[in-house]
């Protein structure tokens, strides 16, 4: 056996790439991006400084706070919704049921889909002239009105249901996985106990299921965080500003607005604000644990 | 017979596979009941049926005399305790114990003093606030009979409760197992393959195989006599040694005869079978004695070569060897067999099994 | 009980369609209709001609079927003056893919294995920064990212937008082969220690060919994540190599007059396919990697 | 031997991304002979097509070889974004199609734009374009784009089918306007065709803003930005207007294109347009006729052209310098420009071409534009930036009935301010 140190040589070569990939593409980017920020770029980087003066302008602009509040509520929907739905699917798909394969593939294929292609179908099917609403008055139901893709205050929700059309699969995915992972004794014995299956779900697979809903959440939180397809194919960020979201208005500063150090500025607000979230948490989870401890 | 469960008529099936056919089963208020088989011989697949946990396709399941075959498992009177104990993991031990009475509305008072009964009985009181994943396998499984016995229930209910604890631990709620029969006097239905707990257990044993209990007798009738060459083969460690042959006619005597190997009938047995009918016989290890010449006329003297000694303890396992086959002999553990050896030993014949080789039941 | 002695309770109990049941399929019904009707309404859109188009609603099947939308979408229509169609695009999507998907997944796996087993000295540093960069909307990357690439000439290349899509797929990948690892027995690992291998033998020739399932997750993983990208398509991959969907978001915005429906959604489904294939082919490992690589977070 | 095999494998790995660079670079060389342009624009609708085939195929002519990278979407914002990417990365494009203004102004001080002056002495540009345009594209005194059209963003145009089925006549005043509208709405009749996208709605914005309010209005807003003037009574009659026209567009706006909604104009299912003059190419190629099937009006109230369009600028450092000479001179010749922008719609950029053979809505910016009634672009008065927080602004307006006028007149001074 090599001693340790030389085991360890062949391990940190093995590292190298991802080692470059980390110093260059992520710290050395974020660092660039951060100071950046500090400047008064347009299109090109100037190394100037301006001190906060982009991150007033942000704070000032009306479209990053409703960026911001999309991101809110399109995070907490989306979320929520993905997780509701794909719990009750999952429990549902449990139930010994007919058709179970099938159903499962249903639920699950909007999940192969990139969200370009959801937010293209989605904004056909809700798109007021076109859509649904139109089908209904083909049908005879000329009342039908259905014009929430056409309105400012209501756009948003349509974003995030989209967004749960094509994610809440993935959420039954994991929750069935779990669902299935728990000992079959256990319903036996509840059954035995006469305690109703509601209750069960409630107090203890919930609970069972804690780490199975938290590798959701994460899943669910870096795809909220990184919206920017769903919108652009679906709202292109209107009607007006009111779907837009923060990853858009990044995007549009840094390429077609020209100017690079807001756009910077934006993502380095975002980047803060991930970090301070989850940083802790990773820190917790990976950092802490002593290299020694058992596999 | 003061009858606490019936099973009627009972078939159960998956798809068209009938796992158990025909089987009728009354077990008596009180009775500790064992279910003994090896794996997927429809024991657990019986207990399930009466707890009402999985559909059957025919019978009726009879429990403190009333007709429970429709009925749901928690209205039948029972308790149930599992291999993996199914206890609910984010719970205390307390709120374990204490689910059920809650989810049927018990009052405060008699919840507490039926946890409180149930801790004191199974010395589970310092445990009561930690949750599963703090405790031992025994303790585990102490919560589980726990979760049985609060519920106040007729029959309890036990699915190989101690094949997931270590040995020692076993032989300990083993022990906790019968003296809470004892103190309880509940109907005890018991599934198991491992055969000593099954032994020390139980009243009485239903050695089962193929959904269809082969043998239901008490333990010591199931290890003496057993009614067939699988129960015969089944009970017992190590297993029952058996000699292919058949019987002949010598000097007026109906003999046992096995490539030469001949071994007379005691006379109890010998008017049961005719010369020339092909039976297998069966010794168990304890009935075989080493070094003697044999000298009545119920043990048969035959040679061996010494192969290996395993001593045991309070004795020890001697393999010989005579001609193809390996025998095993069970000595007292004061005296030395070299292997390699060549002994005498002889079987007494008065504690042999007969079993007819086509059939293999007991002649 | 109440059972009367004609009807004494014998054999399975009758079953009955409780309203519970019934209210379960009515959802699990609901459910299908609402994930299935996108996919419907694309593929009937794309089945019909204009003028029934404009004139009928978009849930009706279409009354005379055709498939020149289909014909149209593959290798005729037109982005700016090129109209040959999104055919052009499928075969750039496959040069990005596979070096992207063999690359991303053999670093992972690299990584994985190397944070599980050997746990080298600052490898948390690594897992952790990687993790937190799955984390961060690419945003943040992209414009330095541009520039470095310039820098060493891959900007608008093809190693370029592989070396993109290998950069954001590592930490996903690190995380599902680190996991995999971390839950397999290290007493293997001691036995290949203790048989003299090294750090490349056990990998090869242990570690590896045990990995056949979390390797079909993570092909799943990254076939369809590096498919369906639009972002860095769009800004790294350079006009000759336009994967499909940044083709499908030009055809569809392209419009001669009318918008052709019916084309846009046949591009659509078409662009869609390589993963749905990906998908319907493997559905169960698809699942079951799920379960295996994200779980443990 | 396992070892082995990795180590070739990570070799072979290693060796195909070095191996794929000059690769890379080299198939992008001139093939043939031909001088090969690869040019990035955004005209990807009908007429604009045919539009950009007059380039290519005049290119092709002289023995070039157009490369064609068209990106479609956002009124230019993803061919844009595109583009710079590429110039930035140093990979630029041969050449690359930008508004007529500041959007390029960057580039050029960043020196990635080639200085233009030799070509324009050798071609004589410099007198024969229009001069507005070419202050436009010059800056310390060099040319650093090519101009290829002018065009008018503040046109309205009328379905007289539709007028007629409402009873009503094309409107001279915005009080006219609004008279038409309510019957075109009583007669089931899409009032105002609007599309969706934002810049859209910013065109329909500074139709009212250059109708309503008057060239000066304009100037004194956007090119001064006077605070003074946007707390004028007049450009509040201005927000008020176009706060108005969000009562007549209908359900359909949002995910519309620019020429889905002149589509409904020319299909007689909505009454009024606000677009460009690129409309026309939309009329013709529907086999219209632009000033007869499809009315015009250039700035409703007080007539003006705005002198806007497009340009082309190339890069420094492509590939291939002398296809950048070719198309920039095939892209200016007399004959391709006639021929350019009648299919575009928009009127050529050289001052002495013949304006017989336009058709009667050109005719009118014609005059226009010899009455010297016209404004330079948005474009070329502010920056990306600044046109972008407009955008933000006018858009959330337009979609957003429960915004005042008095809100959006006081957002849009905020944002003039800084």
């Amino acid at each position: 056996m090599k001693p340790r140190r030389l085991r360890n040589v062949a391990a940190q070569t093995a590292l190298i790439p991802s080692w470059l990939i980390v110093i260059f593409a992520y710290i050395g980017t974020i660092a660039w991006t951060i100071r950046i920020s500090f400047t008064s770029s347009g299109i090109f980087p100037h190394y100037d400084w301006v001190g906060l003066k982009q991150y007033d302008r942000l704070f000032d602009s009306h479209r990053w706070v409703v960026s911001v509040q999309n991101l809110a509520i399109f995070g907490v929907i989306f979320i929520v919704g993905c997780l509701v739905l794909g719990f009750l699917l999952a429990v549902f798909l449990d139930q010994k049921i007919r058709g179970e394969g099938i159903l499962r593939t249903l639920f699950l294929y909007p999940y192969a889909m990139s969200f370009i292609v959801t937010g293209l179908v989605w904004q056909w099917i809700l798109n007021p002239t076109l859509g649904i609403e139109q089908a209904m008055h083909a049908w005879g139901w000329s009342s039908f009105s259905f014009d929430w893709l056409a309105r400012g205050d209501r756009a948003i929700y349509l974003v995030a249901f989209a967004g749960i059309w094509q994610s809440a699969g993935l959420v039954m995915a994991i929750l069935l996985a779990g669902l299935r992972g728990i000992d079959e004794d256990l319903w036996k014995a509840a059954r035995v106990d006469g305690i109703p299956a509601w209750r069960i779900y409630l107090s203890v697979v919930i609970p069972m299921l804690s780490g199975m809903f938290v590798t959701a959440l994460v899943l669910l939180g870096i795809a909220v965080v990184k919206v920017y397809d769903l919108v652009v194919a679906m709202t292109g960020g209107g009607p007006g500003i009111s779907t837009e979201v923060p990853a858009k208005f990044v995007i549009d500063y840094l390429f077609n607005r020209q100017n690079v150090a807001l756009a910077t500025a934006a993502a380095s607000v975002m980047f803060v604000a991930v970090f301070v979230v989850v940083g802790p948490w990773l820190y917790s989870q990976y950092l802490r644990r002593r290299p020694g401890e058992a596999s | 017979m003061d009858t606490s469960v019936a099973v009627r008529d009972l078939k159960i099936s998956y798809g068209a596979l009938d796992v158990i056919k025909d089987l009728q089963l009354e077990i008596a208020r009180g009775e500790f009941l064992v279910l003994l088989g090896p794996s997927g011989c429809g024991k657990s697949t019986l207990l399930n049926a009466i707890a009402g946990l999985i559909d059957v396709a025919d019978g009726e399941v009879w429990i403190s005399g009333r007709n429970v075959t429709w009925e749901e498992p928690k209205d039948r009177g029972i308790g149930m305790v599992f291999q993996s104990y199914a206890l609910y993991p984010q719970m205390s031990v307390e709120k374990n114990l204490s689910f059920s009475l809650r989810v049927a509305r018990h009052d405060r008072a008699d919840i507490e003093r039926r946890v409180a009964r149930a801790a004191e009985i199974l010395q589970i009181e310092p445990l009561l606030k930690r949750k599963p994943a703090h405790l031992s396998g025994g303790q585990r499984q102490r919560v589980a009979i726990g979760r049985a016995l609060v519920r106040d229930v007729d029959v309890f209910l036990f699915d190989e409760p101690l094949s997931n604890l270590d040995a020692k631990l076993r032989v300990d709620l083993r022990v906790e197992i019968k003296r809470l029969h004892q103190r309880l006097e509940n109907t005890m239905i018991y599934v198991t393959h491992d055969q000593i707990e099954a032994l020390t257990l139980a009243d009485r044993i239903a050695v089962m195989k193929g959904g269809v209990i082969q043998q239901l007798d008490d333990p010591l009738t199931i290890y003496n006599r057993p009614k067939n060459r699988f129960v015969a083969e089944f009970i017992g460690s190590p297993s029952m040694n058996f000699f292919e042959g058949s019987i002949l006619e010598k000097d007026g005597r109906r003999v046992f005869d096995a490539d030469g190997m001949k071994v007379p009938l005691p006379c109890d047995l010998a008017p049961k079978v005719e010369p020339g009918r092909a039976v297998s016989l069966g010794v168990r290890p304890e009935h075989i004695r080493i070094g003697e010449m044999g000298t009545n006329s119920d043990e048969a003297a035959l040679r061996g070569t010494i192969d290996i000694e395993e001593p045991m303890g309070p004795d020890t396992l001697v393999w010989i060897r005579t001609g193809e086959r390996t025998l095993a002999a069970r000595c007292p553990a004061d005296a030395r067999y070299p292997p390699g050896q060549t002994v005498p030993f002889v079987f007494d014949m008065r504690f042999a099994s007969i079993f007819d080789a086509k059939s293999g039941e007991r002649l | 009980m109440t059972h009367t002695a004609a009807e004494t309770p014998r054999g399975p109990k009758p079953q009955r369609m409780t309203a519970g049941r019934i209210g379960l399929y009515a959802f699990l019904l609901v459910s299908a209709v609402f994930f299935l009707l996108p996919f419907y309404v694309m593929l009937v859109t794309s089945l019909k001609t204009m003028p029934e188009i404009q004139h009928g609603s978009i849930f009706a099947l279409p009354s005379k079927a055709t498939i020149e939308p289909w014909i149209v979408a593959w290798s005729k229509a037109c982005t700016g003056a090129n109209c040959d169609g999104i055919r052009v695009g499928l075969l750039n999507s496959f040069e990005i893919l596979v070096p992207s998907v063999i690359l991303s997944i053999g670093l992972g796996a690299i990584n994985g294995y190397a944070l599980s087993f050997w746990r080298p000295k600052a490898g948390n540093i690594v897992l952790t920064t990687l993790l937190l960069g799955a984390f961060i909307p690419y945003q943040v990357f992209i414009y330095p990212l541009v520039r470095m690439l310039s820098f060493v000439s891959l900007y608008n290349t093809l190693p370029g937008i592989v070396i993109v899509h290998t950069i954001f797929g590592l930490p996903i990948m690190t995380l599902l082969f680190r996991n995999y690892y971390e839950a397999m027995p290290a007493d293997l690992f001691r036995a290949g220690r203790v048989d003299g291998g090294g750090f490349w033998t056990i990998f090869f020739r242990l570690i590896l060919p045990m990995s056949g399932p979390i390797l079909v997750v993570a092909l799943i993983l990254q076939v369809t994540g590096i498919w369906n990208d639009f972002l860095f398509g769009l800004i790294f991959a350079g006009r000759q190599h336009l994967p499909m969907t940044v083709q499908l978001n030009n055809v569809v915005n392209t419009t001669m007059g009318t918008k052709a429906y019916n084309v846009n959604m046949a591009a659509t489904i078409l662009t869609a396919l390589v993963p749905l294939v990906v998908y319907f082919v493997s559905g169960r490992w698809f699942v079951r990697g799920i379960a295996a690589g994200a779980v443990k977070g | 031997m396992m070892r082995s095999v990795t180590k070739y494998a990570l070799l072979g790995t290693a060796m195909g991304l070095l191996a794929a660079v000059p690769a890379a670079a080299q198939s992008s060389g001139s093939d043939g002979g031909k001088d090969k342009a690869e040019v990035i624009h955004w005209w990807t609708s009908g007429s604009e097509h045919a539009a950009v085939e007059q380039f290519e195929k005049a290119f092709d002519a002289q023995g070039g070889n157009w490369v064609d990278a068209a990106v479609a979407g956002g009124g230019g914002d993803a061919a844009r974004t595109n583009g710079i990417n590429r110039i930035v990365g140093g990979n630029p494009p041969d050449a690359m199609q930008f508004n007529t203004g500041k959007q390029f102004d960057e580039l050029v001080q960043n020196g990635l734009l080639r200085n233009l002056d030799p070509l324009a002495q050798k071609y004589g540009w410099k007198k024969e374009i229009n001069p507005v345009l070419l202050s436009a594209v010059t800056e310390d005194g060099h040319m650093y784009a090519v101009p290829v059209n002018i065009h008018s963003n503040i046109w309205l145009w009328y379905s007289n089918s539709a007028l007629d089925k409402a009873g009503v006549k094309p409107p001279q005043s915005w009080d006219d306007f609004f008279k038409d509208a309510d019957a075109l709405k009583k007669a089931g009749i899409i009032p105002l065709a609007q599309a969706g996208d934002a810049w859209t709605q910013v065109l329909t914005f500074f139709n009212v803003l250059i109708g309503e309010g008057g060239k000066d209005l304009y100037m004194n807003v956007v090119k001064d930005r006077s605070a003074d003037a946007i707390k004028s009574d007049a450009f509040m009659k201005v927000a008020q207007t176009f706060g108005k026209l969000r009562n007549y567009v209908d359900d359909g706006m949002q995910g519309r294109q620019w020429n889905q909604a002149i589509a409904l104009v020319i299909d007689g299912k909505a009454g009024f347009n606000f677009m460009g003059d690129w409309a026309k190419g939309e009329i013709t190629h529907d086999g219209k006729v632009p000033g007869k099937d499809v009315g015009c009006i250039p700035g409703l109230g007080h007539n003006a052209f705005w002198i806007g369009g497009d340009v082309f600028v190339f890069p420094k450092n492509a590939k291939d310098e002398k296809g950048q000479d070719l198309l920039a001179k095939v892209m200016l010749e007399p004959k391709v420009q006639v021929a350019f922008n009648k299919e575009k719609g928009s009127v050529p950029v050289l001052t002495d071409i013949s304006t017989d053979d336009l058709d009667a809505c050109a005719t009118k910016g014609v005059n226009l534009l010899k009455k010297e009634d016209y404004v330079p672009s948005s474009d070329i008065l502010i920056s990306p930036d600044l046109t972008g927080s407009l955008t933000d602004l006018v858009s959330s307006f337009f979609t957003d009935k429960s915004m005042t006028p008095q809100a959006f007149v006081d957002n849009f001074a905020d944002i003039m301010a800084k």
